[in-house]
């Protein structure tokens, strides 16, 4: 305990002195940094904050400090994570290396390749994007088309990827192709990176519902893959992968959180409902009870739903902390309440907002109200992305609950 | 009621099916979407409909109309809606020609024969929040000798953004939320002291915001009479609503025969996604929901041809199921369709858009089934 | 038309000559004439109504007269219905004979058969019971394991059946036996009348959530059938069974009906919903309105679907009639939402009557009350007995949808 | 407040659950119905519950308890709804207890010795009506002297058909439905002037109806002080609804066991009917709202001993939640067992039965979902 408040001590002072006061501003969505060859700074702090968290690990500071991690325990890091709240730090980084790629190649990589690649990532020098699914492959991810074939010292790589987000703006992709054809869908299947800087990789943006999107279809025309990019054996990729997506489902059921129950208590211990607040300014309040009873009880729902939902996530980060088991199926619930919990807050803003929350562009919506809408479509796709929830729910049933094929 | 469509509907409801799959499949709608116009409409598409007498179907004979009823206007609405076929139909020829039938003669004869023969565009400004109120009403019309001076605000204008008249219910005495003290005007939308800004909504269709600064209009441009028109609007509301209800349900119809297609014909795992079984329970609970939809639908719609005394209650049955079944299937349809659901490319969402603006028209379920709930005595 | 008016006016004075006064008072709950050899009269009117009824093959309206049925048109039949009505008539017959064993002869059996069974039904003189279900088989009823063995000029039927309604008080069952336990299990069922009245058949009443029940279990131990008894040919029972099932969906379905839509206008136009007016007894009122708003919420949905449901029975019997069809696979529809919406009716009463809903029996509660409670433990098997929810959805999704196996 | 249980309740959950599977399996529940013996509850059984110490676990050391906390009866309540096992523990360790907590020492010397001793059961006498509703109470005592006079009618008293003590909640002052003006007096089941009816509910347990005709009992047997109860009966109430949230979720994770058990073990079409995707579906969708039903439940039952602020909104939460789970997983297991389901013969009917009753204790899920609202703030 006494190394943990001395460690807080240090953490606190250093980030008072290391962190610019540019960076304790609330973010815009611009202000986002991804990282990588080419990345764009928001402001020249933005550099700065990032080589100094860079320097000690700390936008991973969990991982190994072998390679270039901050090495913290599960306590320091609650403890780093708690100062850099209280100062309102932004994160140093955003990455797909941090969220999915690092943790996969920290347990499956190659010596050589956790030294070349995890202090990237830390650093935030390259930036990745997921090459998974294809037009043909959606929840059945092992029916991918995509091919490396051997051609010595190399892969040559043909074939085409979808929903890889940011595709356009990374340095690197990492993918899953068939090295096997003969084999059983699932055992023919290897974890491949790819540098995206060459002529046989191109990429195109889709524009969803929601309209513009991060995601794009990633082209491989003889694309040329050196093999010591070959992680773990060939044809074990789809351990790899399976592996990733909890970590995938994980990040997404985080989203459904933000109802009544994880709504801050302030000094009075008034307790608010984040939902309810902003139904009342659209369909007004009759003796402090939100004036639609009908809304009101579906909104009541939502929230003790969404209470009942962050308990839960807390209550499994709880009971994971001592035996450090990692993502478990269970993580397939999250994904599932999750994700239809996050489709169904949007859907009660539309409900409670009326015509406000039916604008796409132009005059007569505030800023606020049309980004809601945005939002509202882009919701749509959480059940989809990163498993359906049909595949959640096939999931728990086989995995968990232990139901027969 | 009859329960089950006369000939002449019939052959209304096949003609608008023919129109809808040969002039405007949901190609046309993406074009007109994606053009430079900012009406989202296609007026040469217009023209067509006017010519086809689809403008006159709820006027009387006597102004060259063809009298066929709400539910002849309302299935040529439900083949429009399969392909969310974008035009002033529904604004002009069930809306703003109901309210014209309680004006006075000359204003009836006037506007009703170019609504007819010309497609003259009509609206109905009656929103001043952003939930559906028909007696929540502040924007006021004064007095001054002949004329009356309306001031004051309105939302949610459907077509309101390129209509060439304008019927606006104002409130020419009590308090706002009475039922006395409305009256209804039309106008001409480029008068004097109005502005009128047309809202782009999330289903590419416009809506609009209306301004009223001391618009002056003369006592003969009074629809009905004056304090009076409350009975007016909510007849007028529930021959709309039950014929919106038929568009949405020809929405969700749609949106549901091609999420089964899609069902049929994607694979995964290696086998057809529609052969797996907690999709199949749920495309049927959808089946069964469809079919309480097409009944409350035709139920309401030939309720106001055949006199019966239950209009209002089936008006509010009729909006309120279907928006939920439209509700329910729009997300449904995208769930089942995965990544592809969520693209512009694919048609799936585009129905999704509509359901929830079309929702919103006249009251949505919740209003509804209040007002379904009010009516029954509870 | 002229001929249509004739005929009322004949059933007019035909009933009104013959229809007891005793059978025009409203029914108890022992006041069924059920028929059969042992038949139980509420009262000697009954019995003369029964006979009169059934001279005239009006227990069987449209039934063909030869084999003594009305023969009545459906516009006919129509118009002695509502005569019926118009006298608040009893019926004159209750019977499973009428509901599903005849139809199901008149367009299987033989000629003999209908000759000696159809005129039995149509007076009441025999009882039938239904055996379908055994223990092992449910939704899979081709599943079933009773099994009928040649014997010369009879067969010997071993085996138990399950779901019997009163068979105990029953003459005879129609019942579903294997005959060809090699063929694929469809076509190794035959349909069989068998005589309830040997001693190789045997009886046991269930017990139900619910408490007593009309159900029994039937044994069948070296029971003896004459082969005339087979209907339809050796091994082609399924075809029977599965006509007969869609009469048996019919039936059920129509109990889904009683919301608001299907409540009676009174003269002066007032609608009245029967569950919120029972509601608003035991939850009370202000201005107007159901005092709970939640249970207003619930109960107008109810009724919007009652409402629409009601219709859709309606519309269904409005667009058969030209065509006459018979029941068609959406007969599956009308089973799953009819007996959904039952059930929910009754959870809905629950919730409105709170604790006064709960009795079981003795004081506290009334006794309109206490069958509530009954009656919503019997309906949990709405959605169970004739085919499940699940295998009715199973039907829509394959016959009406034609979706893949 | 800790989502996971310290040592102390880990063991008093593993004795209950021992306790449960051989002393009190359902086929206890099922002699004890079947019996002649009114009270629904086996005595035999009541004493070991008693010399293993549950009657005191709310109980301070003083008086002989061991004071380990709402989550540590909890705990063992949860065990003992898996199965359905029958006992004035809830009415008598939780409700009564926690009411007589708020007594004089001299009272609570007395009673609460003898609950800890010898099983002195209690029950609390609140309901007016068939809706939970802590203030709608006209029940009324009116001060005579140094007595207090009793008159009204009481309903639904857990387990107060065979009680010792009765515990009852009066108006001294105010209207009905107001907070103020409530008082708590304890007094003997066999009073003069009242009058108590058990009446046996579906469950097979007993609620008793209480007709209290100048009732006098003297001023020491009030609870707390005069006209000012209602924080007390809250608060015992919050205590309660916790503690039956987690009998209730016991009795939701056993049924869903032993549904989850016949789809493993059921055949149908050849295949086991657990594999049929949409039961599969059914099935997880119904494991995850168990989770979500535990997390409350641990939460809401931790946060008294915890001293969390939140313990209000926390109850609520749970008996909401847990309240729709229990329902939604008893009428899932009856469907999933198909006609067996609805026979006397086999348990799963038996947990729909209790469902229905757990849900009424001192608020349905309607009641606590409006509660949450109002304590959330709207």
């Amino acid at each position: 305990m006494e190394n943990l408040d001395q460690f807080r001590k240090e953490t606190k002072e250093w980030l008072e002195e290391n962190c610019p006061p540019e960076m304790r501003k609330p973010m815009g969505p611009g202000d986002v940094v991804w990282g990588g060859r080419n990345c764009k700074f928001p402001h020249p702090d933005a550099k700065l904050w990032l080589e100094r968290m860079g320097e000690k690990g700390w936008t991973c500071p969990t991982w190994p400090k072998e390679y270039g991690g901050g090495g913290l325990s599960f306590d320091e890091n609650k403890i780093l994570q708690e100062e850099l709240m209280a100062i309102r730090a932004r994160p140093a980084l955003s990455s797909f290396g941090i969220w999915m790629l690092g943790p996969a190649l920290l347990e499956f990589a190659s010596e050589e390749q956790k030294k070349k690649y995890i202090p990237e990532i830390v650093k935030g020098e390259i930036r990745w994007c997921q090459g998974y699914s294809e037009p043909g492959s959606g929840s059945d991810l092992a029916s991918l088309k995509t091919k490396a074939e051997d051609n010595g010292d190399h892969f040559i790589v043909n074939g085409q990827k979808v929903w890889t987000s940011y595709a356009d703006d990374c340095d690197m992709i990492f993918t899953l192709v068939r090295t096997g054809p003969q084999e059983p869908k699932h055992d023919g299947i290897s974890f491949l990176l790819i540098d995206m800087d060459q002529p046989g990789v191109t990429t195109k943006p889709i524009k969803l519902i929601s309209g513009k999107s991060p995601f794009c279809e990633t082209f491989f025309d003889n694309a040329i893959v050196p093999k010591e990019n070959l992680v773990s054996e060939l044809n074990k990729g789809w351990d790899v992968a399976k592996r990733l997506l909890q970590h995938e489902r994980n990040m997404i059921a985080g989203m459904g959180l933000g109802g009544a129950g994880s709504a801050k208590k302030k000094k009075d211990q008034t307790i608010s409902s984040g939902m309810a607040t902003m139904a009342k300014t659209y369909v007004g309040e009759e003796e402090g009870k939100l004036a639609n009873a009908g809304l009101r009880q579906k909104i009541a729902s939502f929230d003790i739903n969404s209470h009942a939902f962050s308990l839960t996530m807390r209550r499994a980060s709880e009971e994971s902390k001592s035996s450090n088991s990692g993502p478990s199926p269970a993580s397939s619930m999250f994904k599932y309440y999750g994700s239809e919990s996050n489709k169904l807050r949007y859907e009660l803003m539309l409900e409670a907002m009326g015509t406000k929350a039916l604008g796409w562009e132009g005059e007569g919506f505030g800023p606020a109200e049309l980004a809601i809408t945005r939002e509202w479509l882009r919701t749509k796709a959480n059940s989809i992305e990163g498993g359906t929830s049909e595949v959640q729910l096939n999931i728990i049933a086989k995995r968990v609950l232990d139901l027969p094929q | 009621m009859s329960l089950v469509l006369n000939e002449e509907q019939v052959f209304l409801k096949d003609s608008a099916k023919k129109f809808a799959s040969e002039k405007t499949p949901t190609t046309h709608f993406r074009e007109v979407r994606d053009s430079e116009i900012d009406n989202c409409y296609d007026d040469k598409i217009w023209q067509e409909m006017v010519s086809l007498g689809w403008t006159g179907i709820l006027v009387p004979e006597e102004f060259g109309g063809s009298n066929f009823g709400v539910a002849g206007i309302s299935s040529i609405l439900e083949e429009l809606g399969r392909t969310l076929t974008p035009s002033p139909l529904f604004s002009t020829a069930v809306v703003g020609v109901s309210l014209i039938k309680h004006a006075s003669d000359d204003v009836k004869k006037d506007i009703l024969t170019k609504v007819v023969q010309d497609g003259l565009r009509l609206c109905f400004a009656i929103e001043e929040s952003n939930h559906h109120d028909p007696v929540k009403i502040s924007c006021e019309a004064k007095k001054d000798g002949s004329n009356f001076i309306i001031s004051g605000e309105k939302s949610f204008v459907i077509d309101g953004g390129f209509s060439d008249k304008v019927i606006v219910a104002c409130r020419t005495s009590g308090e706002e939320g009475s039922k006395d003290g409305l009256s209804l005007f039309v106008l001409d939308s480029d008068s004097k002291g109005l502005t009128i800004t047309a809202t782009k909504m999330v289903d590419s269709r416009n809506a609009a915001n209306m301004k009223f600064e001391n618009v002056k209009i003369p006592s003969e441009k009074l629809i009905g009479k004056e304090n009076d028109a409350y009975e007016i609007i909510e007849s007028v509301l529930d021959i709309s609503r039950a014929a919106i209800s038929a568009e949405m349900l020809g929405s969700a119809l749609q949106a549901y025969q091609i999420t089964l297609d899609y069902l049929k014909e994607r694979e995964q795992f290696g086998s057809k996604i529609g052969s797996f079984q907690a999709l199949q329970h749920r495309a049927a609970i959808m089946f069964s929901e469809l079919e309480l939809c097409k009944s409350c639908v035709i139920e309401s719609i030939t309720s106001f041809d055949e006199g019966g005394n239950d209009s209002e209650r089936l008006a509010s049955l009729s909006k309120a199921k279907v928006g939920e079944v439209f509700h329910l299937i729009s997300n449904e349809s995208v769930q089942m369709h995965g990544g592809i659901g969520v693209t512009d490319e694919y048609d799936i969402g585009l129905y999704l858009k509509r359901a929830r603006v079309a929702e919103q028209i006249f009251g949505d379920s919740n209003f509804h089934k209040n007002r379904y709930a009010e009516l029954t005595g509870y």
